[in-house]
């Protein structure tokens, strides 16, 4: 990430009631949590069409693999409102962390809601590239929970 | 008393649950769609949750996730406002079970009041005057030719689990009868998931008067002086005031001790309207109970000065009345205008879009419920109504004419409204004379429009 | 009744103005600056007219041209609002003259109330309390010296043609009092053109208490409940409320009586405000008559009911009183907060511009008058005040709340405001035991906040 | 005036209480009267800056040619407000006509407010191109009343 890009998120939220922020540039994604308050989600789901035109200094390089890279790159939400949890129970290992390669159909996380413990699974193929929600924390409809890198067929 | 309450709701009526929230010093949770992410009660509540996409049947009437709502944000109460959850039993039954308040009567008394055959039957023995007709439901033709043979045409068939005029046939004579039967079960069948119906004797030209009621877990109910809610469009209501033109103290008194007994009957607590139809000759008929706070409460607050959504959460919360019977009485007027974003020329199509303009009226005697403002764009999943203005004078006169001066100072750009259709009922000699029926819409605006055309 | 009313006025007051003929049938003319033309009472008004550039010297106190439009457009009365030429008996002269009616006091009366030392001398001699002091005008040091011996000191020096604090200076000893004499005519020279002074006893931690009158031409005169108007930074009012916390039933009628006695003294007709000040013992003390109506006068609509713009027009068309002086009793209260376009932040300094943003708030209890809208440009020529916000509660805490929740619903963006100071005032612990007294700003909030830091 | 701005303006003043609507393309003034109304102006002082680009065709001459006349002609707008009257009494002949020839502080007109007659005095040597206010009519502050165009010293 720039520094400059960094500077610019930090003048955005200063004045604000947010205390937690999280970005995503491949593939788009902006998180960030309230004081006191709900969780509340921006998504940016089509990467910007500029990061996708490959430039043609040594920064440009980076930012066009970036932006290949973002345009595959996948986001699952939640559909539901509740609390993530990345294992079944307190005393389990967490179903998958960063890096896990996982299948589809596969069971990546639990979201309780009225005592009900509904199971995530991976829509797809791929590597889990990053958990966007710490455990135990609540989620709401359309939040990213997960982003995904598909595998690449070749 | 509640410390945090979620609002099951959206638009103006989620708005309305957060200001007496605020006062009370009790937190608020919205929840919205993904759609309504931009819209006031999200940015005025204390905390929101998104709970689903656009649909009101994935978000507003998710259960599952209104109530996870609650729970991750741990609020100790639910206000359902009117619409979408308001009158659901089972969800009032769901948030029983998960320990939370339903801000509301029990499910039973939903129940009994949302069943309009077991409604009728209660109200019968607890000496409430009903509409003649059947007893029960009708389940077969024969059945009803008999009975309209005693009670005369024109009947109207309804649907038990129905309302808001769907599944409603008027039949003028024996031939249509049986016929009508066959309509209004299939109809209601459709849109309630019940196919029974049942007969009543057709009023013609009543007037639509309604008393809210309030009552404790103690068991004492008070009423609040009528509303008048006569001028309304295919049972869609446009324009309620307090008091009505017709109800002299006596009959007030008379089809007030009425409601509460209704409200007694199914054990009601909190807030509630008993909704009656009245003849030519004054004489009151049960219609119908609606079991949550209603659209045009504030016209009720403003001739009573009592803050009825502040009452329905205290009595929730188990808190005893705290005004007796002869301390309420009408001072003044007040009517009630919905702004509806339609098109009132294109036969009332719904007109959303983004508002580029928007000056609300202001000044004495006015108020003003709204959840929109300049630069929202109003959504088409959901109701129409964007405002409610409310005018209080001292007579019903001083009450018309600042409706008219609000109204007029009323900017709405980007978007077609009601509110020119709301000048010609403001307009119009009979309305000012006080001579509404529930065909007023059709016979003096429609009609009246068209033949001069 | 008159039949067309030209507004002499801009801003809220003018719209206050509009509306209220609006209601009564009577058709406006709003004059207004070439920077005004986007101002709301030019759209709100039936007809229109630009009497001059920016500056108010120019236009909105520019008499011929006033007087040329009302005589082109067939106004058969103006109403000055208040600032401007409200307070110009020649103004009064010029319309009497024209056979247009101003609609407010005699120019006679006028005179009298706007000479502070002919009005002090006039309320003496009707058995008004006046503030011990000069008798008349002090030319001289060695006079001052000499009287200041007898009432003792502090003392104020005070412009006899003053007003809004300007002229004035308040004086510990006999050192400083030659001085501050000399220092006082300088000033009252310059801001009034009269050097004129006189000398009052310095009342201490004083309220400012205010009795709103009605008077018809047959010399009938009733007064409304009081309004407490301390809450003032620099001479400037910032929330007013009625009724106030400290004046009994008793003490009511005593000073309401006297306001009528002071009405009377100058054969006063129409709505005007009789200004106190009010010791820590309740002794109380005429200050000065205002011979208009007031920004805050919908405080005293709000507990009476009363709608003073209507009955200052009927009474200045000759009509008499409607209302007995038992008729008229305080219910609930009420609170009125001026948003003003000021950064309270960096000394008030005025904050002209674009309001980019603009949400009001509304619902039950809060009533908002303001000229300003969404894409609005406030000019810096003007007043800076762009809303007045009042709620109105069962009782000053739910006042207190009600307006504490409006004020986190309004949005203004684009220009700072005075919103956040208010919240400062209301949350403020003395604020709400009602200890308010007219240092309560300078003592209570800037101190407290600067000593914080 | 091109038919189709004329149209444009039928256009624009429909659904309008306009009853009266004056148009003058050199000097760039709309004027329009309310039904029953105070007088409405608005003065486009400046003319388009696209008019004095002179065009390439046919039409394009003489709008370039009016382009011209527009930068050069003057108005005169009401200080006062009042009744406007070509000549001092009902029975005098007019002070001017459109068309003459008029010399700096010339009287040109007179306004009446508040019983008062205030002679209008031409403010250069020129002609009088329009005269933008009907005899007897109401003027408010500001409004054009003349238009006048300069001598050219040439």
């Amino acid at each position: 990430m720039d520094p400059k890009d960094i500077k610019k998120f930090l003048e955005l939220i200063e004045d604000t009631d947010i205390v937690e922020l999280n970005w995503e540039k491949d593939g788009q994604h902006i998180g960030f949590r309230k004081k006191e308050g709900a969780v509340r989600t921006v998504v940016v789901s089509e990467p910007a069409a500029a990061e996708s035109v490959p430039a043609n200094d040594t920064n440009g390089k980076i930012t066009a693999a970036e932006g290949k890279a973002a345009s595959t790159n996948h986001t699952l939400k939640s559909i539901m409102v509740g609390t993530f949890f990345t294992a079944p129970t307190p005393d389990s290992p967490p179903y998958i962390q960063e890096g896990s390669k996982v299948k589809k159909g596969q069971k990546i996380a639990v979201i309780e809601a009225m005592k009900i413990m509904k199971e995530v699974v991976s829509d797809m193929d791929g590597k889990i590239i990053k958990i966007m929600v710490e455990n135990g924390h609540h989620v709401e409809y359309g939040q990213p929970i997960f982003v995904i890198a598909p595998n690449v067929e070749s | 008393m509640f410390k945090k309450i979620l609002i099951a709701n959206r638009g103006e009526i989620a708005l309305r649950i957060i200001r007496a929230c605020k006062e009370m010093g009790i937190r608020t949770v919205a929840v919205h769609s993904e759609e309504d992410r931009e819209s006031l009660h999200v940015k005025v509540a204390d905390e929101s949750v998104c709970i689903g996409p656009a649909q009101s049947s994935e978000s507003y009437l998710n259960i599952p996730n209104i109530i996870s709502a609650a729970e991750i944000t741990g609020a100790d109460a639910v206000h359902p406002g009117y619409g979408f959850l308001a009158e659901n039993s089972y969800f009032a039954e769901v948030l029983q079970s998960c320990n939370i308040k339903f801000i509301g009567p029990s499910k039973e008394a939903i129940l009994k009041m949302g069943d309009k055959v077991q409604a009728r039957a209660i109200m019968d023995k607890a000496g409430v005057p009903i509409i003649p007709g059947s007893v029960g439901v009708i389940s077969t033709a024969e059945e009803a030719v008999k009975l309209v043979r005693k009670i005369k045409y024109p009947v109207i068939v309804k649907a038990a689990g129905g309302g808001g005029g769907k599944g409603m046939r008027i039949v003028q004579n024996e031939e249509a009868l049986k016929n009508a039967i066959l309509t209004a079960q299939n109809e209601a069948k459709r849109a309630f998931g019940n196919p029974e119906v049942y007969i009543e004797k057709y009023v013609e030209e009543p007037r639509h008067i309604e008393f809210q009621i309030m009552a404790d877990a103690r068991g004492d109910v008070v009423y609040l002086p009528e509303r008048d809610c006569s001028i309304q469009r295919r049972y869609q209501k446009l324009l309620e005031e307090s008091p009505s033109t017709v109800i002299s103290d006596k009959l007030r008194k008379k089809m007030g001790k009425a409601a509460c007994r209704a409200a007694r009957a199914v054990k009601y607590v909190t807030v509630g309207t008993v909704e009656f139809l009245v003849d030519k000759d004054g004489d009151y008929f049960f219609m119908e109970m609606n079991t949550r706070i209603q659209v045009e409460h504030p016209v009720s607050e403003l001739v009573t000065g009592i803050d009825l959504v502040k009452e329905q959460i205290r009595l929730a919360a188990g808190e005893r009345l705290d005004v007796d019977q002869d301390e309420i009485e009408v001072k003044g007027h007040a009517i009630e205008c919905r702004i509806n974003a339609e098109d009132s020329d294109k036969d009332f199509i719904p007109s959303p879009g983004k508002i580029t303009k928007f000056i609300v009226p202001g000044g004495p005697g006015i108020r003003v419920d709204t959840h929109v403002y300049q630069g929202y764009t109003i959504p088409p999943y959901y109701d129409s109504m964007i405002a409610k203005i409310l005018s209080y004078g001292h007579d019903r006169e001083e009450a018309i004419i600042r409706m008219q001066r609000a109204l007029s100072e009323f900017v709405i750009e980007g978007v077609k409204t009601t509110i020119p259709f709301h000048q010609k009922i403001l307009a119009n000699q009979y309305f000012k004379k006080g001579e509404v029926f529930t065909n007023f819409i059709q016979k003096r605006i429609i009609e009246e429009t068209s033949s001069k055309q």
